[in-house]
């Protein structure tokens, strides 16, 4: 913690809050009937894509779930084009064509949300292996959920970045639960982590909650793929505060759950243990989160205000160039 | 008793109540088809924490047990695979394939291993097994939670195809579905679920195989398929109303095996035809008609066959996009007056 | 230069080796395309110790490394991934799935990320990669090896799909299908591997969508694909030496894009359509094909279409059943003669 | 070795000298162009089809690979109807419409080869439910290959017995090889038994080629199968005497290899062993040789005398009733 620089600190909480922030906004313009389809958010799981990212650049990579919104603000998509995008408008960040469940922006090293689970595993191979084959050092961090982890692509897809020591960090976040399935149910391992003996790699469990942990392990993670010496498989476990999609009766989840993800909420936490060391002011966290709310706020008159795309846009986009 | 109605969704549920309740070998297992397994809150009560992503397995965990009600992991290949052996061991398994959109982390074990096992063994096998799947557009569901795709199914030896349009039907099919002794992948529409229909108590089976002519006609036969039959009849209820058209709205309800006959005895009374179909358009059920009908009695007809389908794009987001992309009441009418030659 | 003969195994190897010497960004992956990976006594001496599995990529790790041709586990969900999203980020990898029967371990990496990722971005990523897969029947390799299933892939939006039947074809379409900026599906007839033909050195591009009329005729046209324009081409030549009957022969080489025009054209000329399509025949490319002529050119035609397809059963083992499988020279003799009101 | 019958000696040995003889006698009528397709031999790997099987009886299921033959013998499916499939007659264990890869009998609780790498993983797990759902005492052994292991399907397959305690074995038969590709270049974990850990289940490794050693181990994995306690993974070590199919040029395979082999062959440790401690005699043994070999030569003729299926069979049995 004391390694982390003051800019690193203010970039994690900012991002932490904007995430907070984007996914509180959705959920509220959900249930006012605004937004068309389904939406799956991020909330409470923020500190799990902010400590890894705060690692990449733009020419690194990352893939992505269903549950997609915190990640691309961690990797830096534009919220303004993401919200577009959740209202199906043609400023969105896929033109309206893909929704919450398809965001992406290559431009930024974001490879898409991914409507398929365990789907984004392969995927990852892909971009180190662009890495290893072009000698570019970009890696790639791929996350996927506890329920992913027993998607048979996420077996093949760790195997074979460990044998071709692909530049990639595996990492499952573990929010306890697949939709309604507690995750102790669905997966025989012990830990999930424990899944890195299997293919040879280093197989960390990490607090989810807590963003200087997953901080730390991904930093470490990271450096070693970027030397070359292959992937790294870390478990974060965390908590979603909103139920499996907006509209969930979440009947699985007890009053005793709901309160300890409450007491470790992660930046409550990230507060508290900058604030005690005297890392940060309370005055510039304020102002983040005020900054933070606005910003949200604006994408949503952004998004408002943006256009439909023309009906007939649904027949561009499917080709390069047909025939 | 006739008049009692309820949704499609009940009308699902009541038929896998109902066999689960004559034929102690039929199991369902599926992602959270009761959900909160081992939860002392949720299981230890007999209870569930969703049935189904859509509730259509409601109440059966209850009643029948975690034993026959099994909640899966997200392992498509293992526990379909594990359907169809269980089929060749003695049970009946009904297997959820949440959304159709994806079988391709699923197919090898469908299509090569439940398709193709009784005949690479010579007949000395059956799979008697049941596939349950969402499929459709019109949830704003985007991408790959919103295709149709029997046309892929329709195509492999071996398999047996489903797609509902009402309640009723859904019902009488899927009971006829589980009493099959070979493999049958059931398709539901996402937005018939809420839809009400009269269904009658209690057990009845409607053949697989045998199509339904839902409104009969003189001028046009129009065959739709699932969601798409209500737009044909709604279309079919316009051209009455405003030309005095009669169309024949001809619902095949299985696909494979298809009524042919149905379709081509409609043909050669009314000598026009219209396939409506929501799949995308190329190798698709929409030209399986086509084909079927030209080869078959292309001399019945007094021009050319049309096709009303999706694009072939995948399926957008956007409201406005996606509501471009599904075939709606309009785009049948205007088939139906092109087949007429009216324009 | 002309008059250089070749077989189609070694046209393809050819056509990969020439675009990889031109464009550093070309990989080649899957399972033994080299073979022997990390063995000291074959990879040591820059060696392989297969070239693919039946050696159509012999000779390429020895050229162009094991850096750019890659062994892979038997994971094609995770390799045929990494092809789609090595292809986003900037890579043009072609990858073997080594026969098209074992599409169902991996397509939801195929169609569900390579084939809709450009169209759920907005149109902001491109896929250019390619498949290459083996298909058809023919070598008693029986239910889970012998298939052709390029309808599935046809289907789906965002592929495109290519069947050469020629070695001149396989060349300069797989050059065209490295260089296409979208997902392409390339299937390649085992039974055609050793077949010979003139091949031009040096790269020369065939462009998709674009159909070769394989032989100019009066009477009928015959739509073939793959191996079975060479079927039909042997069926033309016989009708026209015993009965004088003059058949066109369109060999469609894409699926998708289809050449439709051209197909049209010829019916146009002929009046008379037959499809030849080694599939099997629920919502193929053979309907598709007939609806296609049905619905834009149904009144050219002077009698229904005829479809000779593989029939509706999984591939059979035993030489006496596959023989029957496969669609013959004889079969379509037959159906050109039903096309042409001579039986 | 102590605890094992006489009967069951004799039975592991006429077994394993059933599936060699077979074997090898595919392999010579191959050769003589005199089979159709391509065949996958088990010659080399006897002691493991043998010692799994030895505990099973016709009510317990096997599920199998590409490389069935082995797999058949020892489960008990006759011979004669073996041959003649490989042949293609109509008096093959399928009616010639299988095959050498699709070679089945499921009145012996033979599931079938499997021309699909990984396929048998989730079958496994559907036998293992019947026994479960209807509570009968019926263990499943899923055999499958190195090449196998990095399959998908065996990922959740090991994982979904795991959760569900299904009454399962895992016998992964690391022959060293997936066609010309070393295991352990495909393979990222150290031993292909580690993998266990990734399921909460025992993980064993054991010498392929020392039926005693995998009598040993499957016999406490199925026992603890039959208790209720769910699936082990075993992996047996052994090689393969012919090519990945028959034609297979062998490039990849080391004249130190091949002696290796040679030296550690099945069926000659078995003798050696019976023979030292005096627990069948030579002679037993050469009889048991005999009638193998007869027993094969009689499969021939059979196969060679047998019809084939008329060619309109092959539009039969595709479904049990259509429409
Ligand atoms: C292959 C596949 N199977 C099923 C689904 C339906 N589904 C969507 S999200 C989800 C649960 C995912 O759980 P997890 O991986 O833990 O992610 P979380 O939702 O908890 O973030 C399921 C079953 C899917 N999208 N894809
Ligand atoms: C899904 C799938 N991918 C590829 C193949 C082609 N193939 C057949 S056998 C084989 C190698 C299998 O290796 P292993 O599992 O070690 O079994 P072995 O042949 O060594 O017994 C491959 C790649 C296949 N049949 N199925
Ligand atoms: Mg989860
Ligand atoms: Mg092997």
């Amino acid at each position: 913690m004391a390694e982390i620089s003051r800019d690193t600190l203010l970039w994690i909480y900012e991002r932490m809050r904007l995430i907070r922030c984007f996914e509180d906004k959705v959920a509220e313009l959900f249930a006012q009937g605004l937004l068309p389809g389904f939406v799956h958010l991020y909330a409470g799981e923020e500190a799990i894509a902010v400590g890894v990212c705060a690692h990449l650049t733009d020419r690194d990579y990352i893939t992505s779930t269903h549950r997609g919104h915190g990640h691309c603000i961690a990797k830096g998509v534009d919220i303004n084009a993401m919200m577009a995008e959740l209202f199906g408008k043609a400023t969105g960040a896929c033109k309206g064509k893909g929704g919450s469940m398809h965001i992406a922006d290559v431009s930024k090293g974001m490879l898409g949300a991914n409507g398929i689970v365990g789907g984004g595993g392969p995927l990852a191979c892909g971009s180190g292996l662009t890495a290893k084959v072009t000698g570019s050092d970009s890696v790639t961090a791929c996350f996927f959920g506890d329920g992913a982890a027993e998607q048979g692509t996420m077996h093949e897809a760790m195997n074979l970045a460990a044998i071709w020591k692909l530049p990639v960090i595996f990492v499952c976040e573990n929010n306890l639960y697949a939709e309604s399935t507690p995750w102790f149910y669905h997966c025989a391992a012990r830990d999930i982590a424990d899944r890195g003996v299997a293919y040879n790699m280093p197989g960390i469990l990490v607090d989810g909650t807590d963003v200087f942990a997953v901080y730390e392990a991904a930093g470490e993670a990271i450096a070693r793929a970027r030397r070359g010496e292959g992937p790294t498989l870390i478990e974060a476990r965390a908590f979603r505060y909103y139920g499996h999609f907006q509209g969930d009766p979440l009947t699985y989840r007890t009053p005793e759950e709901e309160e300890e993800y409450r007491r470790r909420d992660p930046l409550d936490q990230f507060r508290r243990r900058v604030l005690e060391r005297n890392l940060l002011t309370a005055d510039e966290l304020d102002a983040i989160d005020a900054r933070a709310r606005e910003a949200v706020e604006a994408a949503v008159r952004f998004a408002q205000a943006s256009p439909y795309p023309a009906p007939e846009e649904c027949l561009t986009d499917v080709y390069v160039k047909y025939p | 008793m006739a008049g009692r109605s309820m949704t499609f969704r009940e009308a699902i549920n009541e038929a896998i109540r109902l066999e689960m309740r004559r034929d102690p070998t039929v199991i369902i297992m599926g992602e959270d088809v009761a959900g909160g397994a081992r939860l002392p809150h949720v299981e230890g009560r007999g209870e569930e924490a969703w049935g189904g992503v859509l509730g259509v397995t409601k109440g059966l965990a209850k009643e029948f047990g975690r034993t026959r009600v099994l909640d899966t992991p997200i392992s498509e290949s293992a526990f379909i695979g594990a359907a169809v052996a269980a089929a060749a061991t003695g049970l009946r398994p009904i297997a959820e394939l949440m959304f159709v959109d994806f079988f391709g982390v699923c197919m090898d074990q469908i299509f090569n291993q439940g398709a193709k096992l009784r005949y690479m063994f010579g007949g000395k096998a059956k799979v008697p097994m049941v596939i349950r799947t969402m499929v459709g557009a019109g949830f704003r569901a985007a991408g790959q939670h919103s295709g149709c795709h029997y046309s892929v199914f329709t195509h492999m030896p071996g398999l047996k195809t489903v797609v509902p349009s009402t309640p009723y039907d859904a019902k009488g099919l899927l009971i006829s579905a589980i009493r099959d002794d070979d493999p049958v992948i059931f398709f539901e529409h996402k937005v018939l679920y809420d839809m009400e229909g009269e269904v009658p108590e209690g057990e009845y089976a409607i053949p697989l195989g045998q199509a339904d002519i839902k409104r009969e006609g003189r001028d046009v036969t129009v065959v739709a398929i699932g969601r798409m039959v209500h737009f044909a009849l709604e279309a079919a209820e316009r051209l009455a109303a405003g030309d005095g058209v009669s169309v024949e709205v001809v619902d095949p309800r299985t696909l494979s095996p298809l009524d042919e006959e149905t379709i081509i005895s409609s043909v050669k009374k009314t000598h026009r035809l219209v396939v409506v179909d929501e799949d995308n358009p190329r190798c698709s059920m929409a030209t399986d008609i086509v084909a079927l009908v030209t080869t078959r009695a292309i001399e019945y007809l007094d021009g050319p066959p049309q096709m009303v389908t999706a694009p072939h794009t995948v399926v957008p987001f956007s409201p406005v996009l996606e509501d471009y992309y599904i075939p709606s009441p309009e785009k049948i009418i205007q088939a139906v007056n092109t087949a007429l030659g009216r324009v």
